[in-house]
């Protein structure tokens, strides 16, 4: 039933190869002559389109074989193999990562060409490359990964990278800080992820460790082991994909290049939650309970993030945030066990939102690394396809009719609806709305009305070529995605949802036309509202505002960093230094220097006795010899 | 391959050592002499791992009668799980004499003398034999931190020589009880190990014995409570010996407990296995968590290293194969990632003359061949997927959680807790702003760069295809479950706290 | 007729021990040393008699023997004793004190 | 009887010239009461069938050791106020007693327990100096050696100890 197919494992091996080749280039020539950049952009550019190249060859095998039999796969070697444990450097292409490969590569192609751009005169272009290079070779391997094992290598990979790039402007503390702090909370994460696949492996890995070993041996798993499972892996799913209560780093993490908001933070990296549960579709489809948590964690995270959202003024924390808010979307969609549905978001939400942060990475390149938008306006006549292109994405993002992110926010929407998740639904319907709202609030300050700042105004100019060409390419998925999965209702057949059938373990509730037209009436309703509303404060030009109240709250983002600061944070360091400064020296070392004062005791203690006279010594021995004598001699008779 | 290679690779460098201490060479002489007696062992090594079979029995034995009227052989041999910290020290000892090339004569010397040691005491089975070379190794630490260590060095050295004398006196009480309850069971003196095994121990003397090993074993490894020598030792040692300490001798004194305690004293090991298993894990979390509020990278890597240390001996108690296992690579893992971490922090030192994390950083910038060394080491040891770390520490994760789930998730937190210090450090001392003392901070210079980089590509390779190395480990390892039980109910319910049978009856 | 012998030598041994452990005159502790020897000497003698083998009196010569040497090096110490400090005092000297 | 009345005499003297050693305050009275003792030593040995260990003790410890202590007592000279102030010197030896007591009757429990033996003069040959002599000769050489080296030894290193004239204070 499964195919081996050898080139899946060069698929992540290109960008790893790459990443090797250029880091080693850098490193040697970094401080010595300078490589041109264009030889370093290029090389870049060879691995993930080679890459793509091989996915679409994988998609095509795939749309080659019956819809069952779609299973490509290739073992390359034994991992490791200790006992029941036997895990294989293993490789699967099914449709669910034939969708991700195809998206991954492509985005990530169009984002290194953009990053030629962007990143021109860095100091480190070199490096930038190398780890770009290696995140997607990570990603891919998370994406190809047969087994959870091999897919937590890339689990890890993409968040090393990450690390990596959000600290790339590394002479900054904030940056390096940024860094450590996604490193740390996604290690807290991935903490989850291997506790599951512990608690997975001892009830039911013993007879292979991969997927579909997995999901044929899935209902010998114990019900509530089944569960803890399940909340484990999501607890990795939250660090990754930044959700409720791990989201934290993601807004911090826009401290790395644009481009790695737009590649790591907003397209692939941070769908791999959604991507892990969709995988595990059989485990989560079996558990309600896991289910439903998982919806409602990502439905809250969505409603969160959009209230942050509504009053940040960093350009790129306001994408941020919707990329944590759209986020909580997908794991609604995927909670609900419409996992197509949450794929398809993801899909979509990969193009717009890669789009909208290269627009926005183009918008901050013109100002010369001005972020605040209560510093822009009036850009549409300087940036015009850089506008269009970011519009076309912010209408994708606030889920307007035809717009690609329509389509998959309501699908997601009615299939809440249609399971009974009414109360997800009614948030969802909302936090669509506020959606609408930020987006265009953010379009409507930097874009239209006067100019705030004349200066940066004055020196602000359309990106080169090679960037944006790759808005323009984004900025036509963003408009036509959507269409892939056209569900009936409009007349479409849902193709991605089909395409993906055979990996997933879903039911498609039924639910009559009239629910159908609700939930799109309530999608529409919603953005229309969000529009208006954006469109009634800022669309005319507006000074920047000063927040009181509950905006306040919000605009602090309710105090989160500084409360796990305070719970978390600094009682961690705390207990650290106590330990080393307290409880070291007086409790676990205390027995040591306890016999060593004893031995001191003792000692000035027995000194009275040596009074130095020879004489006396020879009375202790007596006395010795004597107490010996009376002791034996009662032995004696 | 000849009959006596792992008496060659025990004795060549003691001999060579002990030569050097004889004569009045000088340093260089004593480096090359120290650098090519090392790659000889190396190449030794070499040619005994590749003629290893993996039967999971011991190979190349060496058995030759010694104190024969106590039993006491001349015994060597080793199988997949000495061999591995045999190889770790033949492959990683060479380095030292790479990068420190202006260091004293009794520095070089002892560092070999060491070497033969550690290779004595890993390939020993015969337990007299095995406590003679236990006893030997500590000796060149002493003197090599007694002589060339840090300003604070001699509380240092007197408290690691007392904690771990104190320690072997309990094992050689151990041992020695051992040998009396074996005459007393088989009425005939034998020290070997694999007869050791067939003993059959219990009540409370047999725990007593059994704490004697564990504690020495304990304060070797160091296994918390008893781990309070290391800080200071790891600190004011000299590189190289720091490097020695936690490579490799702390890797022996695991080694012991899983060729010594559990095979000998499986009642009481399972008995205990928990309490162990909680003192191991607690370990692990305290000195993470001592690690973060460090200001010396050395003490850091000091902590880091106790925290890891308990991590691996935590994989020891949970008393299955693939715990053991994993227990076992990241022995292997961690004396090659935190090894060569000790010895970028010797370089770090000699290279900015500041052990202080503040005082440092943007070394990045300077230096990217080493920060990229340095990375890839340190990432081996928070136990990235793609080094060597993530095996070993996945196998004993997964291992705790089958042995006790509390335990599972407690060990668990190291993938947190190493992270924090360890990125903190490398934040401050990598990254940032360069200060006046890294301003001028050399990379490493080609011979250096050489030097590390098969034990880079090493760290590397272990992490992507462990499966030959893990290959030759599990027979050995699988070998210690498959003790037959039954040796326990059929052997005589005699013991030695049977006075009668103690005293040699004539 | 033996016992006798041997009480005899207990008591001189006994009061050579008194002898060291009382007095503080050099002279006299070595000579309650030599008193003990010669106890010691006495014993032998009468086991000697007793198992009537002579391996008893060679013991005898042997401890004379080392009577003589000791005698010699003590008297030579008593000596440097007395010029140094013109004392024959042994408490004069408690370097030994802790 | 007559063996008898001897060893009660030469007993009764030993204890005697023990006594006054330990007591005698001058060391000059001590070692003339110790020659006493063992000069009736030398008795009992020769009660004892120790030919040869009787003109030992006589020429060797009575005549050579003893002479030599006496000589150097004399030599000395010493006045008494070179003697140390021993004021309680009885206590000490009181005490002394009683802490020696457990070891005497220890040991003179374990003689009780040995069988009674007589202690006649026996043939001619016992303890003569030929017999002694081969013996020592024969089976003894060894340690007959090392004591020689012993006494060189010592005789060396009394010529040292005594020799050193004036250097040090």
């Amino acid at each position: 039933m499964e195919q081996s197919v050898t080139y899946l494992g060069l698929i992540p091996l290109f960008p790893l190869l790459g990443s090797v080749f250029i880091g080693l280039l850098h490193v040697f020539t970094c401080n010595k002559t300078k490589l041109p950049e264009k030889l370093y952009g290029i090389l870049a550019c060879i691995g993930p389109v080679l890459s793509f190249v091989l996915a679409l060859k994988v998609f095509f095998a795939l749309k080659g074989l019956p819809a069952a039999d779609r299973f490509l796969s290739h073992k390359a070697f034994t991992w490791f193999s200790v006992g029941e444990l036997h895990i294989d450097m293993g490789f699967l292409a099914d449709p669910l990562s034939c969708l991700m490969l195809l998206f991954v590569t492509f985005i990530g192609s169009l984002i290194h060409i953009y990053s030629i751009g962007y990143m021109g005169g860095d100091k480190n272009y070199g490096k930038f490359f190398a780890y770009m290079n290696l995140f997607l070779g990570s990603m891919l391997v998370l994406v190809l990964g047969d087994s959870p094992v091999v897919m937590f290598v890339g689990w890890e990979g993409v968040g090393l990278c990450s690390y990596l790039l959000i600290s790339f402007y590394s002479e900054d503390r904030s940056n390096v800080l940024a860094g450590n702090k996604a490193f740390i909370v996604n290690r807290i994460g991935d903490l989850g992820f291997v506790l599951g696949m512990s608690f997975l492996f001892w009830g039911i890995g013993a007879n292979g460790f991969d997927y579909l070993s997995l999901k044929a041996n899935v209902q010998h798993l114990e019900p509530t082991i089944a569960l803890v499972v399940c909340l484990l892996l999501f607890v990795g799913a939250t660090g990754k994909s930044a959700q409720i209560p791990l989201y934290v780093w993601l807004p911090d993490a826009m401290a790395g290049p644009t481009p790695v908001s737009a590649l790591i933070h907003a397209a692939t990296m941070v769908t791999a939650g959604v991507y892990m549960v969709a995988r595990f579709s059989f485990l989560y489809a079996g558990v309600e309970l896991a289910g439903s948590i998982v919806a409602w964690i990502g439905i809250l995270t969505a409603l969160l993030a959009a209230i942050f959202g509504m009053f940040q003024e960093d350009i790129k924390k306001v994408l941020a945030y919707s990329t944590v808010s759209q986020l909580g979307y997908m794991f609604a969609g995927v909670g609900v066990a419409a996992y197509s549905a949450g794929i398809f978001h993801v899909f979509t939400h990969a193009f717009f939102k890669a789009l909208l942060f290269l627009g926005a990475g183009s918008v901050i390149y013109a100002l010369h690394h001005e972020q605040n938008i209560w510093k822009m306006g009036g850009l549409k006549s300087k940036m015009p396809k850089t506008y269009l292109t970011m519009v076309v994405g912010a209408f994708a993002l606030a889920g307007c009719p035809p717009f690609s992110g329509f389509f998959s926010k309501d699908e997601i929407l009615y299939s809440a609806l249609a399971t009974g998740h009414y109360g997800i639904w009614a948030v969802g319907v909302l936090v669509a709305g506020m959606t609408a709202y930020y987006t265009f609030r953010m379009i409507f300050v930097v874009f239209h009305g006067e100019p705030r700042d004349q200066h940066a105004f004055d020196h602000a100019h359309e990106a080169p070529a090679v960037m944006t060409v790759p808005l323009i390419i984004l900025a036509v998925g963003a408009l036509f995605a959507g269409f892939l999965n056209l569900p009936a209702i409009f007349g479409g057949n849902q193709m991605v949802t089909h395409w993906l059938a055979p990996s997933l373990t879903e039911h498609h509730p039924h639910a009559s036309v009239f629910v159908e037209i609700i939930a799109i009436g309530a999608s529409i309703a919603a953005f229309a509202i969000g529009i208006k509303i954006a469109y009634a404060k800022f669309g005319h030009g507006a000074s920047a505002p000063s927040y009181t109240g509950f905006a306040d709250f919000a605009y602090h983002k309710f105090y989160v960093d500084e409360v796990y600061n305070a719970v978390i944070v600094q009682p961690y360091k705390a207990i650290g230094s106590s330990i080393w400064k307290v409880i070291e020296p007086n409790v676990t070392d205390a027995p040591v220097q306890g016999v060593s004062k004893l031995y001191t005791v003792l000692g000035t203690a027995f000194k009275v006795l040596q009074v130095g006279y020879v004489r006396v010594y020879a009375i202790y021995m007596v006395l010795g010899l004597s107490l010996m004598s009376l002791f034996l001699s009662q032995s004696l008779n | 391959m000849f009959e006596h290679v792992l008496s060659v690779i025990i004795f060549l460098p003691i001999l060579a050592g002990l030569l050097l201490l004889a004569t009045p060479a000088s340093r260089t002489i004593a480096r090359f002499t120290g650098l090519i007696v090392s790659l000889a062992v190396l190449v030794l090594s070499i040619d005994l791992y590749a003629g290893f079979k993996a039967t999971g029995y011991l190979e190349f034995v060496e058995n030759i009668p010694w104190i024969e009227s106590l039993g006491v052989s001349y015994y060597l041999g080793v199988d997949g799980i000495s061999l591995f910290i045999l190889m770790a020290g033949s492959v990683l000892l060479p380095m030292v004499y790479f990068i420190f090339a202006t260091k004293e004569k009794g520095y070089y010397a002892n560092l070999l003398i060491v070497q033969g040691a550690m290779a004595g005491a890993v390939c020993a089975a015969d337990m007299v034999l095995f406590y003679i070379f236990w006893e030997v190794m500590l000796l060149p630490v002493f003197f090599m931190l007694g002589l060339y260590g840090g300003p604070k060095r001699l509380p240092a050295t007197l408290k690691i020589t007392l904690y771990t004398i104190a320690g072997s006196l309990l094992m050689l009480a151990a041992i020695i009880y051992l040998g009396v309850s074996y005459h007393a069971q088989f009425n005939e003196w034998n020290f070997a190990m694999d007869k050791m095994a067939q003993l059959n121990l219990s009540g409370r003397v047999a725990a007593i014995a059994f704490f004697g090993f564990m504690i020495a074993f304990a304060i070797k490894i160091p296994l918390f409570p008893f781990h309070t020598w290391l800080p200071d030792a790891y600190t004011e040692a000299p590189t190289a010996a720091t490097f020695v300490l936690s490579a490799i001798m702390a890797k022996i004194g695991v080694y012991g407990v899983i060729r010594f305690v559990v095979p000998v004293f499986d009642l009481e090991f399972a008995r205990f296995a928990i309490l162990l298993a909680y003192s191991g894990v607690i370990g692990m979390m305290y000195c993470g968590l001592a690690a973060i509020t460090q200001k010396d990278f050395k003490r850091m890597l000091a902590f880091s290293s106790a925290s890891h240390m308990g991590v691996i001996a935590l994989g020891v108690f949970c008393m299955n194969l693939q715990a053991l296992t994993g227990s076992i690579y990241q022995i292997v893992a961690h004396a090659t990632s935190t090894g060569v971490l000790f010895l970028f922090a010797g370089i770090l030192e000699e290279r900015t003359n500041t052990r202080t994390i503040e005082d440092l950083g943007g070394i990045a910038a300077k230096a990217p061949v080493f920060a990229v060394y340095f990375a890839i080491a340190m990432l081996a040891s928070v136990g990235l997927p793609g080094t060597s770390g993530f095996i070993g520490e996945f196998m004993i994760i997964l291992g705790a959680v089958k042995f006790n789930t509390v335990i599972g998730v407690l060990a668990g937190t190291t993938l947190i807790i190493g992270v924090c210090y360890m990125l903190w450090m490398f934040q401050r001392v990598f990254f940032e702003k360069s200060t006046a003392r890294t301003e001028n901070f050399k990379d490493l210079s080609l011979i250096e760069g050489l030097a590390f980089l098969p034990v880079i590509i090493l760290i590397i390779v272990m992490g992507i295809y462990p499966h030959p190395f893990l290959s030759k480990i599990t027979p050995a390892t699988a070998l210690q479950f498959s003790q037959p039980q039954a040796i326990i109910t059929h052997a005589p319910a005699t013991n030695a706290q049977d006075f009668g049978l103690t005293i040699e009856q004539k | 007729m033996i016992h006798s012998y041997l009480y005899l030598s207990i008591i001189l041994f006994c009061l050579g021990i008194v002898g060291v452990i009382s007095r503080r005159n050099v002279f006299t502790v070595f000579m309650s040393i030599e008193l003990m020897l010669n106890a010691a000497n006495l014993a032998f003698i009468a086991f000697s008699r007793v198992h009537e083998s002579m391996d008893g009196h060679v013991l005898a010569m042997m401890v004379m023997a080392v009577a003589a040497a000791e005698a010699a090096l003590a008297l030579a110490v008593v000596i440097l004793l007395h010029k140094h400090k013109s004392k024959l005092d042994t408490n004069v000297f408690s370097l030994l004190k802790g | 009887m007559f063996a008898d009345g001897l060893f009660i005499g030469f007993a009764i003297l030993s204890v005697l010239g023990a006594v006054g050693l330990v007591l005698f305050r001058h060391p000059m009275n001590g070692a003339m009461s110790f020659v006493v003792t063992l000069i009736s030593l030398a008795g009992l040995y020769a009660l004892l069938s120790a030919k040869l260990i009787f003109a030992l003790q006589l020429i060797v410890y009575a005549g050579a050791i003893m002479s030599l202590i006496v000589f150097i007592i004399m030599f000395l000279n010493i006045q008494p106020s070179d003697l140390p102030k021993e004021e309680t010197k009885l206590f000490y030896i009181l005490g002394g007693g009683i802490v020696v007591l457990p070891i005497g009757l220890f040991l003179a429990k374990i003689v009780k327990s040995m069988p009674e033996r007589s202690t006649e003069i026996i043939g001619n040959n016992f303890g003569g100096v030929k017999e002694v002599g081969l013996l020592l000769f024969r089976d003894w050489l060894v340690p007959f050696e090392i004591v020689s080296i012993l006494l060189l030894v010592s005789l060396v290193g009394a010529v040292i100890l005594a020799g050193k004239r004036g250097t040090i204070k």
